[in-house]
């Protein structure tokens, strides 16, 4: 019967099988070998979204580098939004968890003696980013996805999608999932549950993200009463292809690429961000934080400086005079994409580009140790929010913080589901109600009243208005009203779809339900900050304001369903607020 | 839930859908094609093995069983077989001299040698033992 | 930045064309056999035969069921047979079929599940039995640093670390059709992968396994696996180098007299 | 390291493989196609007598025939049993391998007879 039952116990349950929950499932395996943990995937792990990083994962290994100068970076690029005391475990640990991955098999790229290679990325002082050529995600998924074949104890529920946490008296006790082979709805019980979701970025109608990254973590984690943190800081990345949003790694530009607008010229050297120089200077001009680059776009289309396609504005990024030879060894998945998708080789010709959505700084909110708002209740990678990234991540900071996080998350689980107790019998009550929810809401309802694809583009559309690069209190609001109706409509919404077996209809309804829900929590977070910092840029308060707003903002549902926002202090060690100074 | 919907829900793989391939799959795709015929070069090959065993017995049993042989050999059925499994012989030169530098990596002072300079290499060899063998038989 | 009904609207003008997708339905609990099902989609120079079917998803028909994710030609779950050949559906353009009709199926090979999604299952529990992992006879602790391994070491298992398990070159294998208890190609040259990453010695493991009947030997080097391979991996190569290593090894072991093993 | 029979299966047929893409070609066009339509004067029979019947001769063409022999056998059993779908595993073999084994004794026989 399709009736929610448990099928499973587990000691340890891991939502999403990317780098962070792969990385968290081999953590609770090497804790304690005796506890039993599962890893449920709504896709197969090695189809997670992490394969798509192109560019790189920082981590300290360069002699002239120091851990104090990615600290620093870290920080600075943040807009003293980051916690310090998260900041400095992450940056401690990311070498360890990079080496780690060496050894488990990841390809890393090398110098002639062996020793791991090093790039420049944006926003950092000092070359530091490891890179697997330009397909870094794939190679570390890959390798950790066989590294964890390797561990026999951890069960897989690949194709299983969850659709909510089971929670009694503030402690999570498992999950109910639809395993989308059969259509069953199943519940799952477990000590600890640590969601790796990912990102979010089908809340915008123009993303380098995946299919897949619908928010799920965070919706999951909101509804069962964990609150969201700092969910108005949405990084858009200078460089995606038009049309389809494909990313063009910031890798292009460490290796010595060009932004140049409609008139060829490097436009960057106006906005603050250095003089221009033949070969690429750290921290200046095109290897700026990609806030304040995706920003210039802004002000060149303003100018009219920017050119025309019919999918919006574009600039362009200009290898040529890196030759075929680098691009080949160093980015040969940017030409790859450029010749498929655009039909151009990087080689010969202009790259046409323009800011895209592309990562979340906000998320679940959490402590170092990954432990989400609940007891039991985990959380890591970019579906977390611990927070190193604040108003605006460094590009390949976040790889290792799926590692970092994802292993500190795993172990913090492991050890929680030593010491407790088994479920109780009321989630069983709350599984069945679950399994009653989908069958009706979605799947029983006849007629149709309104469809997914028609709110999810109407929602996308609002987001993109609403929640830009620049942004207004009045725009929010409006915004907001219209999530609200779109709400509303969505509850009306039937799955014409019958069949129980892989019914991606199903999928997109759950999907959407979660796709709003952050959206809202975006834009409740984004009108109580009056400010501008990192990705969060207000035209009616432009300034940065560290006596109203160095604090990190928290998202919690109400009774009603609607988002309550309430402030939580920055952790502050060592580095009082600075301004932010890029190319001088 | 409802109850007939349930009652055809996929409950296992038994209801996955297989598909087995037909008898004559390689007539789909002509790269399939390509490789049933090279596959079929086996017959041919083993067909001349006879063949030329017959050729050494009579040229050992003496200069009229040669001849007998010689005139057996020009009889029209077997020049079109003969044609036929000379044809085949070349495909599968030509085919396994092109696959040898995939299913072979030759390190050559530390570098790979190019998979053009293998199907070279071979290409001479055969000339050199062509040109041997019709200097020996011709001499 | 541009409106994006404005956009909309200039999408809209420059559709000129249209082309036919038959695509292959199969709904288990319905049908008893696949059929056929025709949609009419916009042809525009960028769309994908992955934009194609998200067309008819979103504005047609909710129900067709198929899997994607990256549209990038990374994630490896969007493998259909297109006309026929098995392809990356987001990585396969339209406008190639002009005038159409374009055909859309499940992978060969697989079992169908539904629609054009195909259960893959067995790859899955094939993947584990070539121990696709670092096997190391001496474990160094991190705290050593890197193995170290040269740009020429890295190059030797280069390619053959590129499979994103798609599954075209299974669904390409005439072995595999026939013989599902191939162990198949991507596995292989995963196997192979690892063989010849300097920092694994776990050769010896993997040849226990890739010498049985549903091994190396039982492909007979079609070639199609790399003639379909998206990422150019040359599967084909993996698996016969990989018999002539195997076969280098037995006769060592069993021919040779023991003083001239290595 | 288990002792499987495969490997040294797949060693003669390649071996084969290469004998009969090397020396096939000019053996069977010379042999069945040259000499028999007069294409080239086919060579006295003393001369040729000479050739079959040297040692060194004998050695090469037994090995040659006999790995070409394998390489065939195996290439067919695979034809067998993927291509026509002929699904008796053992049976194809034991016919393919058999054939081969029985045309080594032919091979011998007929190669003996000229020497
Ligand atoms: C194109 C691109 C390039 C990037 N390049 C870089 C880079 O160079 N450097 C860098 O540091 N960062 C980069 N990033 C960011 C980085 O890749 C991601 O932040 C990171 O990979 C996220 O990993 P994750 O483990 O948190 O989630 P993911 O890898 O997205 O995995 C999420 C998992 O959760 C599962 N899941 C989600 N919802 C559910 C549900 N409801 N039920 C069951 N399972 C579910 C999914 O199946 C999946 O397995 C890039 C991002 C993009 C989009
Ligand atoms: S070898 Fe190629 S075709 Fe096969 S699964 Fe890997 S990437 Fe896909
Ligand atoms: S197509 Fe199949 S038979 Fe071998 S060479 Fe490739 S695995
Ligand atoms: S959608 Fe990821 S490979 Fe096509």
């Amino acid at each position: 019967m399709n009736d929610g039952a448990v099928v499973a116990a587990h000691d340890v349950l891991i939502v999403g099988g990317g780098l962070a929950g792969l990385r968290a499932a081999i953590a609770v395996a090497e804790t304690d070998p005796t506890l039993d943990v599962a890893v449920v995937s709504k896709v197969y792990p090695m189809r997670s979204h992490s394969v798509s990083a192109e560019g790189g994962a920082a981590g300290v290994a360069a002699a002239d580098d120091s851990l104090e100068e990615h600290i620093y970076d870290t920080i600075s690029g943040s807009d003293w939004l980051g916690d310090q005391d998260a900041i400095e475990a992450f940056v401690h640990e990311a070498p360890r968890e990079l080496l780690r991955l060496e050894h488990w098999g990841c390809p890393w790229s090398r110098q002639p003696d062996g020793h791991i290679a090093v790039r420049a990325f944006g926003g950092m002082k000092k070359k530091r980013t490891w890179y697997a050529a330009d397909k870094t995600g794939f190679h570390m998924l890959h390798a950790l996805f066989q590294t964890t074949l390797k561990f026999r104890e951890v069960t897989r529920y690949d194709e299983w999608f969850v659709t909510r946490l089971l929670v009694d008296d503030g402690r999570v006790h498992g999950l109910v999932a639809v395993d989308l082979h059969t259509g069953r709805i199943q519940a799952i019980t477990a000590k600890s549950v640590v969601l790796a979701n990912g990102g979010c970025g089908k809340v915008f109608p123009f993303t380098t993200n995946a299919n897949i990254n619908t928010g799920d973590g965070m919706a999951l984690a909101f509804r069962a009463g964990a609150p969201l943190k700092d969910m108005e800081f949405v990084q858009y990345h200078p460089t995606g292809l038009p049309f389809s949003g494909i990313l063009i790694t910031e890798a292009t530009r460490a290796e010595g690429g060009w932004l140049l607008n409609k008139d060829g010229y490097r436009y960057l050297q106006d906005y603050d961000l250095g003089k221009p120089t033949p070969t690429p200077e750290l921290r200046s001009m095109e290897l700026g934080p990609r806030d304040r680059i995706s920003q210039a776009f802004v002000h060149e289309e303003e100018m009219g400086r920017t050119l025309d396609t019919p999918y919006g504005a574009v600039v362009h990024l200009d290898l040529r005079h890196l030759g075929a030879e680098l691009i080949d060894a160093r980015l040969p998945f940017v030409r790859e994409l450029c010749l498929k998708y655009e039909r151009i080789d990087p080689v010969t010709d202009l790259i046409p580009v323009r800011p895209v959505v592309h990562y979340m700084m906000g998320g679940v909110h959490t402590d170092v140790n990954g432990a989400a708002g609940l007891e039991g209740l985990y959380a890591a990678g970019e579906t977390a929010c611990v927070s190193i990234n604040g108003a605006n991540r460094l590009g390949s900071n976040s790889l290792p913080e799926c590692l970092v996080f994802g292993a500190r998350a795993g172990r913090a689980a492991a050890e929680h589901a030593s010491g407790a107790t088994a479920a109780p019998h009321v989630v069983a009550a709350q599984a069945a109600d679950e399994a009653r929810r989908i069958e009706h809401d979605l799947l029983d309802r006849v007629p149709w009243e309104e469809d997914v694809s028609t709110i999810r583009t109407e929602m996308q559309a609002t987001m993109e208005e609403s929640a830009g690069i620049y942004r207004t209190g009045e725009e929010m609001t409006k915004g907001a009203d219209r999530l609200r109706e779109l709400q509303e409509r969505a509850k009306r919404i039937g799955v014409r779809d019958t069949s129980r077996t892989f019914n991606t209809e199903l999928v997109g309804a759950l999907e959407l339900a979660n796709l709003l829900d952050v959206a809202e929590c975006m834009l409740a977070s984004g009108m109580q900050r009056e400010e501008s910092r990192g990705a969060h840029q207000r035209t009616d308060f432009p300034s940065r304001d560290d006596e109203k707003f160095l604090v990190h903002q928290l998202v919690t549902r109400d009774s009603d369903g609607t988002p309550r926002v309430e402030q939580l202090p920055v952790t502050i060690t060592r580095w009082p607020p600075g301004e932010r100074i890029y190319g001088r | 839930m409802t109850g007939e919907a349930m009652e055809r829900s996929a409950t296992d793989t038994d209801l996955h859908y297989r598909r087995t391939p037909p008898v004559f799959w390689w007539t789909r795709k002509p790269s399939y094609f390509v490789f049933v015929m090279r596959e079929l070069s086996s017959l041919f090959i083993a067909w001349l093995v006879l063949y030329l065993l017959l050729f050494v017995r009579a040229v050992g049993r003496g200069e009229t069983a040669y001849a007998d042989f010689l005139d057996w050999a020009a009889s029209p059925w077997l020049v079109v077989l003969n044609v036929v499994a000379f044809a085949f012989v070349v495909l599968h030169t030509v085919t396994w001299f092109s696959l040898t530098p995939q299913a072979m990596v030759l390190q050559v002072g530390g570098r790979r040698v190019p998979p053009r300079a293998i199907i070279g290499a071979q290409y001479a060899a055969l000339a050199v033992v062509s040109a041997f063998v019709l200097w020996l038989v011709t001499r | 930045m541009a409106d994006a009904d404005e956009i909309a609207d200039k999408i809209t003008d420059e559709i000129t064309d249209e082309i036919t997708m038959r695509v292959a339905r199969y709904r288990p609990d319905k049908d008893r056999d696949p059929g056929w099902q025709e949609y009419t989609v916009p042809q525009r120079e960028e769309w994908t035969v992955l934009d194609g079917l998200n067309h008819v998803k979103n504005e047609v028909d909710t129900t067709l069921a198929y899997r994607w994710s990256c549209r990038m030609g990374i994630c490896g779950s969007c493998g259909m047979n297109v006309d026929g050949e098995p392809k990356l559906t987001c990585a396969t353009f339209l406008s190639d079929y002009a005038p159409g009709p374009v055909t859309v199926e499940p992978l060969a090979n697989f079992p169908v599940i539904r629609d054009l999604v195909v259960d893959i299952s067995d790859f899955m529990e094939k993947l584990p039995r070539v121990s696709p992992w670092i096997i190391r006879d001496e474990e160094q602790s991190v705290d050593d640093g890197e193995y170290l391994q040269t740009p020429e070491e890295l190059d030797a298992y280069k390619q053959f670390s590129m499979c994103i398990n798609c599954m075209l070159c299974y669904a390409a294998c005439p072995v595999y059709g026939l013989e599902p208890e191939f162990i198949g190609p991507a596995a292989i040259a995963l196997a192979e992968r690892y063989d010849l990453d300097s920092r694994d010695h776990g050769a010896r493991q993997r040849l226990d396994v890739l010498i049985e009947e549903e091994g190396v030997y039982g492909c007979t080097f079609v070639g199609e696996c790399t003639r379909v391979c998206p990422k150019h991996v040359d599967p084909a190569a993996a698996i016969q180098r990989y018999k002539l290593k195997a076969a280098q090894e037995s006769v060592k072991m069993f021919l040779l007299p023991r003083a001239l093993r290595r | 390291m288990k002792f499987r029979v495969e490997p040294f299966l797949w060693l003669a047929f390649s071996g084969g493989g290469v004998m009969a893409a090397i020396f096939l070609p000019v053996l069977a066009f010379l042999f069945a196609l040259a000499f028999p339509l007069g294409w080239l004067d086919p060579p006295d029979h003393a001369h040729l007598a000479a050739v079959v019947g040297h040692p060194i001769t004998f050695l090469v063409l037994f090995g040659a025939f006999v790995m070409m022999l394998v390489h065939a056998a195996h290439r067919f059993r695979f034809t067998l049993y993927d291509g026509l779908q002929v699904k008796h595993r053992f049976l194809v073999a034991a016919v393919c391998y058999g054939g081969a084994f029985l045309g080594t004794f032919v091979a011998l026989h007929m190669l003996g007879s000229a020497t």
